[in-house]
């Protein structure tokens, strides 16, 4: 497949993104500066870099608990998100909403989500809205291996697959459901395989490997796309952080870790476009060193943003009402 | 003036807003059909595609519902019996009702999830709840609940063209009942009580079906010298406490009949507000009338007898007057 | 396999038995009879049967809101279900469940079921229970082609798997979800593919054959008897009712009843049995006689019962607790 | 007397029955890890058979204890957060509820469901609420809801004991609270309100983490001469009524206070029951403090504002008193 440099680029940039933003909010929520409970994706990079790459703009993601990573590779804004981590009015959710409920509609992102599963027949509906609609959007459902197990997984693939809705269902394996590997959880390897029992292409690829991850998901989404119908997407991966941050990781040897750290998808990419002569060192030291810049800057702005006003909890829950304030 | 039944009246409504807005569907189970008939020949004028019968699988019907709205459809899902909802919760309520603040008030949800609830045909304990007390407690939704065809029809217009999740709730009991209707189809704004019957002894707040049970208890008062006035909220929030207020206000006392379970019944928690907010006016204890505290029983004197009725209601207003 | 002429004839009787039950609730239930409404199992009766007779007496079963079969095959008695069907005292929930809750905890049915579904968690704990106490239980959970697409089959079948616990799940495909047929709510045709996803046998069989039923049975139960776990079990069926009395049944036609009907188990079994020289015709006119006197006396048991006294209402409830009854 | 939180209580009294009834066994997801610590360590003693990690899939875990149950089983199913509940509605509303009425009262369900409600560390709208109000309005279940390590010890052992299924809540900022518990591991009968601080001008019914707040306000109060009545009901179904009764009819006056979203509280119910059944003995309108009726907010300014307080207990009490 020929990739443009561009895409590739871009590609790269939105890998570094994701690791340094959430390298950052590890670090502040280290230091009790983020409020609420954090889930990082660094490790993962792959798998939604790779995908979102092969979506157009106005294609719709959905994501879960776990979401930076989806939502930048989708196009989503550090300074928001960082300012949604604190709690700020300037946030993606004007501080509502915090890490695992950040969103961007005009970006087609329809929200991280805290329900495990929960997003899967969210995803479901919008492909049948772009399907009725004839907008010719496809989109793509981001979920775990733990959640693969839900029984929303099930009924949405079951109707996706029914209605040949324009979906690509992908899910990120990163070998654990909290606390609780794979194979203590469902007694297959191959999540992909259960694409059988909806009559849909079930694919497994590296997904530490970006470029295998874009691959497929560019098939799956012209699959999608042209009125096929959905594909089943598992992406092999590993986190390396803990399931939140502040996890002593009690289930899993620090040299499985070690194993899986030494594929980071990062450095292998870097290699990737060097090797082929994609991009030179500066350039990627280039793109390295700019985003360092903006997750700095995407700092500063929360820093600098302030809390929302008491009374906006009683705002945005209805288009048309608001409740009363403190008047008790 | 036309006349319709309310199964008849609700059908005229969906199809007048998907006649009006081309974003508008409709998705449940065996819809084409229509298990009790409202749905019934929508298909032919909308097809298949505007008109879809699902899998048996509500958590997908209803956050299939979800994601649709967000994407900028204007869906109405069914949820053949509310018993049934409990299998879509997450997504009517972590989802649906919780979407638009956890996202800072940045997307819609325009979606109307439509569903039959109550007892009198037998159908047992799990398939004749009535669970409206749940959803009025959850921020985010909207409730309705009409008692005549006329109020349903008016009311499903406004629910269809709401740009938030309702739920609008249809007693299974009242698909049959006959009643006028305006030749124009017109939307009756959510939010705004119904006087059903005027009084000036006693205030009767009804729901549902219990409002017909209402307006026969308060023609045997009137009988006796008893002049209840009948007020049906019709939607269960927004709340037009001001319309009930003002009736209490007037006759000092009132009596609540809904047809919930009477433990943890929407009825206590407008019982709990007259007595904070209108506690002056009352010369007498609220009084509720509600369903008896189990499940919906099979046997048929076992369902009259769990079921509220005339003169459970007429006894309470007794105790009062 | 070599079946004793006592396990044939009690298949036989037992098949006779749901027939002859139902039958008489169908003309009951068109007079007016019995309230509420009722599914009927009619056409079905090789697949309860058929595994039942798999079973131990001390196995459990659940079963779905098309009750009735499965009931009668793990040995519910006519009198109790008819009684339950008036809604009178004696029927087996006392007139407080109706035909879709007949349970009989003693011969170790653990009830129909309203929604649709609902069984699998059930059996599923049911098989846990059986496992933890050691007690050798099996469980047979039975529900339909339209239950295949709930979450809860899902969820279930991935504990089931992952536990190895002693339970067969027994997919009772009858072509139809209520008004829907097979092809209108999922993508495949044989749901056993769907065991793929569970690492799991899966295993199709004629349901309208009580024998080829019976063995797959067999070896299904003793496999989760051994500790190795459930099996997912499909019969093809077809109900030669309406999805439940009274449906007008615009969504087949005509010829393919008839097809179907040309299939029915229960003469196909009789000629069986006569074949091979198991029974004469007479024994079997004994039989028939006998369960259609057996059924008979279940319409007058019912019809001379009671009906419960008001205040049971809120009795059952709790078992130390008991309700106000109407002092309102 | 022993010292231990709130956590350890609750683990303690799972110990208890574990070794007292090799029926009882445990499942949830992570349970043994545990992660709030509340189920830490029971592997340890009683293996994996007994302390179960399940699959995510919370259907299948209230469904398995309804037929673990049913089978003969004493399980204690674990539901990790009260918001989740939402994916298991129907086990345990339409099974495990209504169960033993369905059957005509031949079977028991002697089931525990564990979970954590309640909001305070900006775990934002879908890991924060208070839906104790769904509960106690479904016959068939009993809902425990304790303050303090001696009540959680006494009560998870009832609750385990217990031949119904009981939904056991447990607010998430009370597991680090220290307190003493006896020495011998007693149960505390469900049904059973507790007096937390006696006192003659108001009765201030709380639940939960609310009743640490309530009796926080009871300081400041008495320290202006208003001496408030603190009355803890501990188990929200089971209620009992007489000792708030008894209370109101002392102090003529009454205030609610819970976390829940205040409109369709469980404190409604309650208040509704007041204003009928004690109508008489009241002096001044029912005052009811709740949340604010939104979603739960992540940012911690909004959360704070969104959670009752001291103040607004304090408040309410000073305008009735
Ligand atoms: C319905 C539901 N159940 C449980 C949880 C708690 N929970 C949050 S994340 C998580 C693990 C999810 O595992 P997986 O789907 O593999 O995603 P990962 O965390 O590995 O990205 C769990 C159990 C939840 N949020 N929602
Ligand atoms: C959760 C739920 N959804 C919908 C229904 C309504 N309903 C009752 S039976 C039925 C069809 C079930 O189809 P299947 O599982 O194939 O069983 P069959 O009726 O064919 O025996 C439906 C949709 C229900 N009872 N419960
Ligand atoms: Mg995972
Ligand atoms: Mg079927």
């Amino acid at each position: 497949m020929e990739i443009p440099k561009e895409t590739l680029l871009t590609m790269y940039e939105r890998m570094v993104r994701i690791r340094k933003f959430e390298e950052k909010a590890s670090e502040l929520f280290a230091k009790g500066k983020l409020p609420g409970f954090i889930h990082l994706y660094i490790g993962e990079e792959a798998t939604g870099v790779g995908v979102c790459a092969a979506l157009r703009e106005d294609d719709l993601i959905t994501s879960t608990h776990r979401g930076h990573g989806n939502v930048i590779a989708k196009g989503g804004e550090p300074k928001y998100m960082m300012a949604e981590l604190y709690g700020k009015v300037t946030g993606y959710c004007k501080g509502k909403g915090g890490s695992m409920h950040i969103a961007d509609a005009e970006k087609g992102i329809l929200g991280a989500n805290g329900i495990v599963g929960a997003g899967l027949p969210i995803a479901t509906g919008a492909a049948l809205s772009a399907k009725l609609r004839k907008s010719g959007q496809v989109v793509a459902c981001f979920f775990g291996d733990g959640a693969s197990n839900e029984g929303t997984f099930h009924e949405s693939i079951n109707m996706g697959s029914l209605w040949k809705l324009p979906i690509v269902y992908v899910c990120e394996n990163n070998q654990y459901g909290e606390f609780t590997s794979q194979k203590r959880h469902q007694v297959i390897t191959d999540i992909s395989q259960r694409a059988t029992a909806y009559g849909i292409p079930g694919v497994t690829v590296d997904g530490m490997d970006v470029l295998a991850v874009y691959e497929a998901a560019v098939e799956a989404v012209k699959r999608a796309r042209e009125g096929n119908g959905p594909t089943l997407l598992e992406c092999k991966t590993y986190r390396f952080h803990g399931h939140f941050e502040g996890d002593p990781q009690l289930y899993r040897d620090k040299s499985e870790v070690e194993e899986w750290m030494a594929k980071d998808p990062i450095p292998m990419f870097g290699k990737q476009l060097l090797g082929n002569g994609v991009a030179t060192e500066e350039e990627l030291k280039e793109i390295q060193n700019r985003i360092q810049q903006e997750i700095d800057d995407a700092v500063k702005f929360a820093e600098d943003s302030p809390y929302p006003e008491d009374n906006e909890t009683v705002k945005d829950i209805y288009t048309d009402l608001v409740e009363e304030g403190r008047v008790r | 003036m036309r006349k319709m039944n309310f199964a008849q009246a609700i059908n005229e409504g969906i199809k007048n807003e998907m006649r009006r807005d081309p974003n508008v569907f409709l998705m449940g189970e065996d819809v084409k059909f229509g298990v009790f008939g409202v749905t019934a020949g929508l298909i032919d004028e909308f097809g298949e595609e505007r008109v879809r019968d699902t899998p048996i699988t509500e958590e997908a019907i209803a956050g299939g519902a979800v994601g649709a709205a967000a994407a900028g459809s204007r869906p109405i899902a069914e949820i053949m019996f509310i018993d049934f909802i409990t299998v879509a919760m997450d997504q009517i309520v972590n989802q649906a009702a919780k979407m638009r603040y956890m996202f800072g008030g940045k997307i819609k949800l325009p979606i109307t999830f439509r569903t039959m609830a109550g007892a009198g045909i037998s159908a047992a304990a799990q398939h004749s709840q009535s669970l409206e007390a749940w959803f009025t407690h959850v921020p985010g939704l909207k409730v309705v609940f009409p008692a005549t065809p006329k109020d349903a029809l008016g009311l499903i217009i406004s629910s269809i063209r709401d740009d938030n999740p309702v739920l609008f709730i249809e007693h299974k009991l009242l698909y049959a009942t006959e009643g006028e209707v305006p030749d124009e189809n017109e939307p009756i704004p959510l939010g705004v009580a119904d006087v059903k019957r005027p009084g000036k002894d006693v205030t009767i707040v009804a729901t549902g079906f219990m409002v017909h049970k209402a307006l026969q208890a308060a023609e045997e008062l009137s009988k006796e010298g008893v002049e209840a006035e009948v007020v049906d909220p019709r939607t269960l929030f927004p709340l037009d406490k001001e319309t009930i207020y003002n009736s209490i206000k007037k006759t000092h006392k009132v009596v609540l009949v809904t047809e919930e379970v009477k433990r943890g019944a929407w009825s206590g928690e407008l019982a709990a507000d007259i007595a904070e907010e209108v506690f002056d006016s009352l010369k007498a204890p609220v009084k509720r009338i509600g369903a008896l505290n189990s499940p919906v029983p099979f046997s048929p004197p076992l369902e009259k007898y769990y079921v509220p009725n005339e003169v459970d209601i007429i006894n309470a207003v007794k105790s009062i007057v």
